[in-house]
């Protein structure tokens, strides 16, 4: 009796462990299992390599499907609509039937198109994002790699999906695609001079390249550290996968539909993809690198814990670049590239320097002299940036569209401001 | 183990071929893609020099060169291209033949 | 013939590829793209060398600015976009001769030197630290002038780059 | 160190080749019956007008100028960034001046105009 209990146990115990940290055992297991067929371990890495990577970039594709639900489903209910309520509860299987349309959809090339580039820049905007999940760290133990230079490496894969985007533009033999794109691009690369500048504030604070290095070393979430280049990071990466209210890549009353006009079926549905798929690894990104990533209490030893933390402050982070997404009106191009270039590049300059000296001048083991030191200096630097706009810009001749006018109704007889016209000061 | 000469000579090759193409291009703009291919193989030999040929202590050599090359090839793209730029502007042209003002 | 030499010589074969595809291609944006794919393959080279953040620089800069500028300039002048004739100088034949002969020599060259053969050291953790990288750069007995140089040069670039090609504002009026 | 390196090119390969599959894929099963009304380009319903590959104006090579210019800057910033915590006051202060001749950069360009849009 006390056998099979102890069994029990035991395999309970297993369970427990497996829940916890299912990527390492499920690594031991194939590892054992494979040399148990005679592979070598080089052959045996090779493989773990590809399953690994295929089961992400799978889950990438897949979740995007939710993704795309998510989406729609909150929007819906910010414009007060339902949104997909049809197809299977909660209208949750309306992107699959999405899919198996798209699937179906004819191809149109254009004619005059240029193949080679129009065919891969759907493949390239796509797999530059899936590229980014590689260097995601989930838990402590679950991520794909951890290079030594993860951070550039995100914004490497972002030069890609640039090229993507210029392919798309010019394979296309359209005149508003080929604009389009050209925005994008300007817009993406625009954007990106203050992100990297910010970008280098967690690298700093870390001593790392490496994601999961990052997301280790952050005792203190970083955005309590540096608020300022954490609200410079979240505002360029919205830029970077073009939400409202930067989504000018799509302005659909200006640039018809943007630099995909030209694409159908499945390729269109890569774009698509791609697009959402930017903006949940952006999430993804930012909580990494500013909110601690996947540390929490018990995630060092629990690994999944950490992977329902990093979920959990992704999902807050997803859910504000939606509220965002549905609630702002979109800007101008050129009030784009000013807010950019006179607002948010030298606001991240300024506060990579007066980070970086202040971070320095004050000894790390006092945490909370620098939190507070860190968030005086950032509060100091919004203050003066904020009279500095009000100062140095041009004033703004506002045209007359909402002159008063007559009023329908005849004044009173007795004008209100009567009362006010005693002057306190009269009494005395 | 990829021996050192492989690098050398793949530097070499691109470096021809950069070449090339700055000499026998008419368009501006096609000399300086030959131009940046030949920056390219400078740093791959830099790069394959440092990997082999560092002895017993780590020197950042090979690395700081290359960095400064990256700064130096930046310049000379945008400086090249604003040039270009320009000399269209003011002759309609980015043909090397048809830029023949000081022939006298 | 080991898994690295194979992959070496794959993406050798694709950088010199679409290398001589970038010389030689017709339209300017083609000869553009082709670029890029050549630049990519030597950022993989790079990683070979175990010159990681090199290799990931490569791409950020390279395809993601060096090469975006390139086509945006291409879109600017018209006709690099509209002339598809031959874009090469009659005697073509001439300097692809002379550089033959270059390599050759080039590659007796290299293969005569007797430290060719070396094999690498496995690189010390320290070089693969960019921490090294960084200290060295601003050590006043390092690198210091030439990384405060490279600020001024990419200054000094900006200010004759934009000085040049932004039309003067009589221009505009004519 | 290096296997991780091989690690990322087979996921890059995965990343890449998985889209392509699909939507070749896709281009298998989809029905093909192009006709020239169908295959017209896009612009409105109206008759496209010359030359599709327009010409561009100055502009979006000024930024991409601008932006080459910080780009390649952090090329030396992030060594420097890593190094951060190992260096000195006066090794701060020294990549602080970097940043600021940058700064004086941007803010020659945009005493010039050259960050107007219009």
């Amino acid at each position: 009796m006390a056998v099979i209990w102890q069994n029990i146990l035991t395999f309970l115990q297993g369970v427990l462990r497996f829940i916890g940290d299912p990527i390492t055992i499920l690594n031991q297991w194939l590892t054992g299992v494979l040399s148990g067929w005679g592979a070598n371990a080089t052959l045996i890495q090779v493989i773990l390599a590809i399953l690994g990577g295929a089961s992400l970039v799978l889950g990438g594709l897949f979740f995007t499907v939710f993704l795309i639900w998510l989406e729609r489903k909150v929007g819906g209910r910010f414009q007060d609509r339902l949104g997909p309520n049809r197809v299977g509860p909660w209208g949750l299987f309306q992107p699959l039937a999405d899919m198996v349309k798209i699937f179906t959809k004819e191809y149109i090339t254009p004619t005059g198109a240029d193949k080679i580039p129009y065919n891969l820049a759907p493949v390239l905007s796509v797999g530059a994002v899936l590229a980014v999940i590689a260097v995601i760290p989930f838990a402590s133990t679950i991520f794909g790699v951890n290079i030594n230079v993860g951070v550039v490496y995100l914004m490497a894969v972002g030069a890609i999906g640039e090229l993507g985007i210029i392919m798309a533009g010019l394979g296309s033999n359209n005149k508003y695609a080929l604009i389009a794109g050209f925005r994008a691009v300007a817009n993406l690369i625009s954007y990106e001079v203050p992100m990297v500048l910010v970008l280098l504030i967690p690298v700093m604070f870390s001593g790392s390249l490496g994601m999961n290095d990052i997301a280790r070393s952050q005792n203190v979430w970083y955005i309590f550290l540096a608020p300022l280049s954490a609200a410079i990071f979240f505002i360029a990466s919205i830029a970077e996968n073009s939400r409202a209210p930067f989504d000018l890549i799509e302005a659909d009353s200006e640039l018809v539909a943007g630099f995909n006009v030209e694409y159908s079926g499945l390729k269109f549905g890569m774009f698509y993809v791609a697009d959402f798929l930017h903006s949940a690894t952006a999430a993804l990104i930012f909580a990494t690198l500013f909110l601690g990533g996947w540390r929490g209490p018990g995630a060092e030893s629990i690994p999944i814990l950490g992977f329902i933390y990093l979920s959990v402050k992704a999902t807050v982070v997803y859910f504000l670049i939606l509220h965002i997404r549905f609630t702002v009106p979109r800007f101008r191009i050129d009030q784009m590239m000013n807010f950019n270039w006179k607002f948010l590049t030298p606001l991240a300059l300024v506060v990579l320097a007066a980070t970086a000296v202040v971070d320095k001048a004050i000894p790390s083991n006092l945490t909370a002299l620098r939190i507070g030191v860190n968030w005086i200096v950032n509060i100091a630097i919004w203050v003066a940036a904020d009279r500095l706009v009000r100062v140095v810009a041009p004033k703004r001749v506002v045209p007359e569209v909402a002159r008063p006018r007559p009023l329908a109704r005849p004044p009173l007889a007795n004008p209100p401001q009567a009362a006010a016209e005693h002057e306190p000061g009269g009494e005395a | 183990m990829i021996p050192l000469s492989w690098y050398l000579i793949l530097a070499a090759a691109l470096m021809g071929i950069g070449l090339y193409g700055v000499i026998t291009r008419k368009n501006l703009v096609g000399a300086l893609i030959g131009l940046e291919l030949m920056l390219n193989s400078v740093n791959i030999n830099l790069l394959a020099f440092w990997r082999y040929l560092h002895y017993a202590q780590p020197e950042m050599d090979g690395l700081v060169f290359v960095a400064l090359a990256f700064v130096v090839a930046a310049a000379e793209t945008a400086v090249g291209l604003a040039l270009i730029i320009s000399a269209y502007r003011s002759r309609k042209t980015v043909d090397v033949n048809e830029m023949n003002l000081l022939k006298g | 013939m080991s898994a690295g030499q194979v992959i070496f010589l794959l993406v050798g074969a694709v950088t010199l590829g679409s290398g001589i595809a970038a010389v030689n291609a017709r339209k300017m944006l083609h000869a553009a793209l082709w670029l890029v794919l050549s630049l990519l393959g030597v950022a993989f080279i790079f990683a070979l060398l175990e010159a990681s953040f090199f290799a990931v620089v490569q791409v950020l800069v390279y395809i993601g600015a060096i090469a975006i500028l390139i086509i945006f300039a291409v879109m600017l002048s018209r006709s690099s976009l509209t002339d598809e004739g031959t874009q090469t100088n009659p005697r073509w034949w001439l300097a692809a001769l002379g550089l033959l002969i270059l390599f050759v020599g080039i590659c007796a060259a290299i293969l005569l030197w007797p430290k060719v053969t070396s094999i690498p050291a496995p690189l010390p953790a320290s070089a693969t630290d960019l921490a090294t990288l960084g200290k060295e750069l601003v050590n006043p007995n390092g690198y210091l002038v030439p990384f405060e140089l490279s600020s001024i040069l990419l200054l000094a670039t900006l200010v004759g780059a934009i000085y040049t090609a932004v039309e003067k504002k009589e221009e505009i009026k004519k | 160190m290096f296997t991780d390196w091989i690690y990322l090119g087979i996921f890059l390969v995965i990343a890449f080749a998985l889209p392509l599959a699909a939507i070749t894929f896709a281009g298998v099963i989809s029905p093909k019956k192009p006709n020239p009304i169908k295959d017209s380009i896009y612009e409105c319903g109206i008759e496209p007008i010359g030359e599709s590959r327009i010409q561009f104006k100055v502009q979006y090579y000024v930024y991409g100028l601008i932006f080459l210019v910080f780009d390649v800057e952090t090329v030396l910033l992030f060594p420097w960034a890593v190094a951060y915590n190992q260096l000195t006051l006066f090794g701060v202060l020294e990549a602080v001046l970097f940043i600021a001749i940058l700064a004086a950069a941007l803010i020659y360009a945009w005493r010039k105009g050259a960050l107007e849009w219009l």
